[in-house]
């Protein structure tokens, strides 16, 4: 039973590796975003389940309520939400770029340009 | 009174949620986009409505819960026929054609359309 | 606390969210995973509204509201792009 | 176990069957819809865990902004994702290696969701008894964000812009004629019905923007959530009524202007708490008694984060639907 309480963070390790997964082994470079973003998002989700107290609730305070889930990771992750964001957005426009002087955004492809120009 | 309020609760939350899973069995099942797209209305209309309606009658004088929940509702029912609309429209220029038994029928329909 | 009426809406609407995100992921066309999503938002703003209930919260509904309009602007996103890309794809 | 312990383990669940979905797909207008079904089960899991400010935000920023800036950048890039050619066994065997050596690590954590656990026992009973006392809000997510950790929050502030100017620094120049007709997307004029939903819907959403961003004192909200939700309603009247029209509505410059007049309403507060001699964004000082002087002091600095986000988000969806659509050759007089 002990081990089922830790059901939330195996599953968040699974979810990080899945997205690290996709970034390591896919050549398109949407794709890769698409993987970090797992990954980032994954890694939201282990903050916010620790952040967790068991019978709290959410941290606007009101009157009879004593039990409040920790602030914290909460401020913490919703500044990394908008940050991840503003690097997403980075990233596009370097794909973007990439496609527009390579015509192609796929990494087997660029490596291939690459080494007929030297 | 609260007995009564909490009895038209059960029923309505407990239709809207029939409905909730009828329409994702037919959005699961039926053949082809154009019947999956009459599955989902199903859920939108009578699913969101029951449920919401059935939240309604427990707000427990707090009215600006009542209020949120009506423009929930006042959204859903906006919005998603708007973008059924549109998304069956794309679909059917897009070379998505309906699957008919009686293929004259479908060309008239499509030459009157 | 027994068996509440939020709770049995809230599996009731977990269950059919399950059935709804399985057409999303077969989903033969495009279109056909545009409206699973599209049912699939208007699940998710349900499931927020219960969950307030049941957590005993209602205030919160604030974020079903913004689920409702995200959904509909993403919807609108989606077509528009899909339009544009398949029609210069086709031109080529 | 409550039918919440349920919830939480069939959205995991979807979650992880959502990645799967995402690293098979191969088409990737599907993948990136996969993704935003993704951030959409993730705020579902964080209103689960209690942190409605999350949600909103993840919901807003995560499953709606970002979802429609990968869509906007689609055209440009192949639709189709190609097999890689060689197959990467040797990242199979790093990823299983270190996924089981963090599962190994997780081994050793407090149990979840403990009232005992060392996270809780640090400063949040601090934040969760005093901040009453000292701030005197009642969403205490807000409290920490504006006041106790305003520096932390001024930081990601000026992040944004800067990935505003670097999106505007990387394709921000203006293209050749020829290239740019190559590209045009037309405004949705075939959808009738959209444009006049959405023409009645566009001020309802403003009017919630502001909502979030002036009651983000007492529920769930602040500047990054209403800043995610006003760029929202532009991007849609945007994708509607094409871009010409929107930047006729919505000049380009001014909205430049506004993204750095946000960061400096922020650091304009800071230093007038520092000229009436107090530290650094410390708000006691903007007026006779310290509450009100919090109150002023989280409600500018929230509308200084409000303004910049939507700014740079604008500026982010111009900037990349620039790329495609120059309809708008007779450019607004600049």
């Amino acid at each position: 039973m002990s081990y089922l309480l830790q059901y939330n963070y195996w599953i968040v390790m699974v979810l990080m590796m899945i997205g690290f997964y996709i970034v390591i082994s896919h050549g398109n470079l949407v794709k890769k975003l698409l993987g970090l973003s797992i990954f980032q998002t994954s890694v939201f989700i282990l903050y916010i389940s620790m952040g967790k107290v068991e019978g709290g609730t959410a941290p606007i305070l009101d009157e009879g309520i004593v039990l409040y889930s920790n602030p914290l990771p909460h401020v913490l992750i919703l500044t990394a939400i908008v940050v991840g964001i503003a690097t997403t957005a980075l990233g596009l426009a370097l794909v973007v770029r990439i496609s527009e002087s390579y015509g192609s955004i796929e990494e087997d492809d660029i490596q291939k340009m690459d080494n007929e120009q030297c | 009174m609260t007995v009564l309020l909490d009895l038209l609760s059960w029923v309505a939350l407990l239709l809207g949620s029939f409905f909730l899973i009828v329409g994702s069995v037919g959005l699961l099942r039926f053949p082809d986009f154009f019947t999956r797209m009459h599955a989902a209305g199903v859920t939108d209309s009578l699913g969101a409505g029951l449920i919401l309606f059935g939240l309604m009658f427990q707000v427990d004088g707090q009215w600006i819960v009542l209020f949120k929940l009506l423009s929930i509702l006042f959204f859903i029912w906006l919005t998603s026929p708007a973008s059924s609309h549109a998304l069956a429209k794309a679909a059917l220029h897009h070379n998505q054609q309906p699957l008919l038994g009686d293929e004259v029928r479908n060309r008239k329909q499509a030459a009157n359309e | 606390m027994g068996i509440s009426m939020f709770s049995v809406t809230t599996v009731a609407i977990l269950v059919s969210m399950i059935l709804a995100i399985t057409r999303a992921f077969l989903g033969p066309s495009l279109y056909d995973r545009v409206l699973a999503i599209n049912v699939l938002g208007t699940k998710t703003v349900l499931l927020i509204a219960v969950l307030g209930f049941l957590m005993g919260r209602p205030e919160f509904l604030d974020i079903a509201l913004l689920y409702a309009l995200i959904n509909f602007i993403s919807i609108i996103g989606l077509m528009r792009f899909f339009e544009y890309s398949s029609s210069r794809q086709e031109e080529k | 176990m409550t039918i919440e312990f349920l919830v939480d383990i069939v959205l995991l669940g979807l979650l992880a069957l959502t990645a799967i979905a995402i690293h098979k797909t191969r088409d990737l207008f599907a993948s990136i819809m996969l993704t935003g079904i993704y951030s959409l089960l993730s705020a579902l899991f964080f209103i689960v865990m209690d942190a409605v400010d999350v949600a909103f935000t993840e919901a807003a920023v995560g499953a709606g902004i970002s979802t429609l800036l990968m869509l906007s950048c689609m055209p440009l890039v192949k639709k189709q994702e190609q097999p890689s050619r060689h197959h990467r066994p040797l990242g199979l065997v790093v990823v299983t290696l270190t996924g089981a050596l963090l599962i190994y690590g997780t081994m050793d954590m407090p149990p979840f969701g403990s009232v005992d656990d060392p996270i809780q026992q640090h400063v949040a009973p601090r934040y969760l008894h005093q901040s009453m006392d000292e701030v005197g809000l009642p969403n205490v997510v807000t409290s920490v964000l504006a006041s106790y950790r305003g520096f932390d929050t001024f930081g990601e502030t000026v992040v944004i812009l800067t990935a505003g100017i670097g999106v505007l620094a990387l394709l921000g120049f203006r293209r050749s004629r020829a290239q740019e007709m190559q590209h045009r997307v037309p405004a949705m004029q075939q959808h009738m019905i959209l444009r006049i939903i959405s023409k009645l819907l566009i001020p309802p959403i403003l009017i919630f923007a502001f909502y979030v961003q002036f009651h983000g004192d007492f529920g769930p909200g602040g500047g990054f959530q209403a800043g995610a939700i006003f760029a929202a309603a532009i991007i849609l009247y945007t994708m509607l009524f094409g871009l010409s029209t929107a930047r006729q509505v919505f000049r380009e410059r001014y909205i430049h202007l506004l993204a750095a007049v946000g960061v400096l309403i922020y650091g304009a507060v800071g230093i007038a708490s520092m000229l009436a001699g107090k530290n650094f964004l410390d708000y006691d000082a903007l007026a006779a008694n310290p509450l009100t002087g919090q109150h002023v002091g989280i409600l500018l600095v929230e509308l200084g984060v409000g303004i910049t986000v939507a700014a740079v988000m604008i500026i982010i969806f111009y900037t990349f639907s620039g790329r495609l659509d120059k309809d708008d050759h007779k450019e607004p007089e600049s």
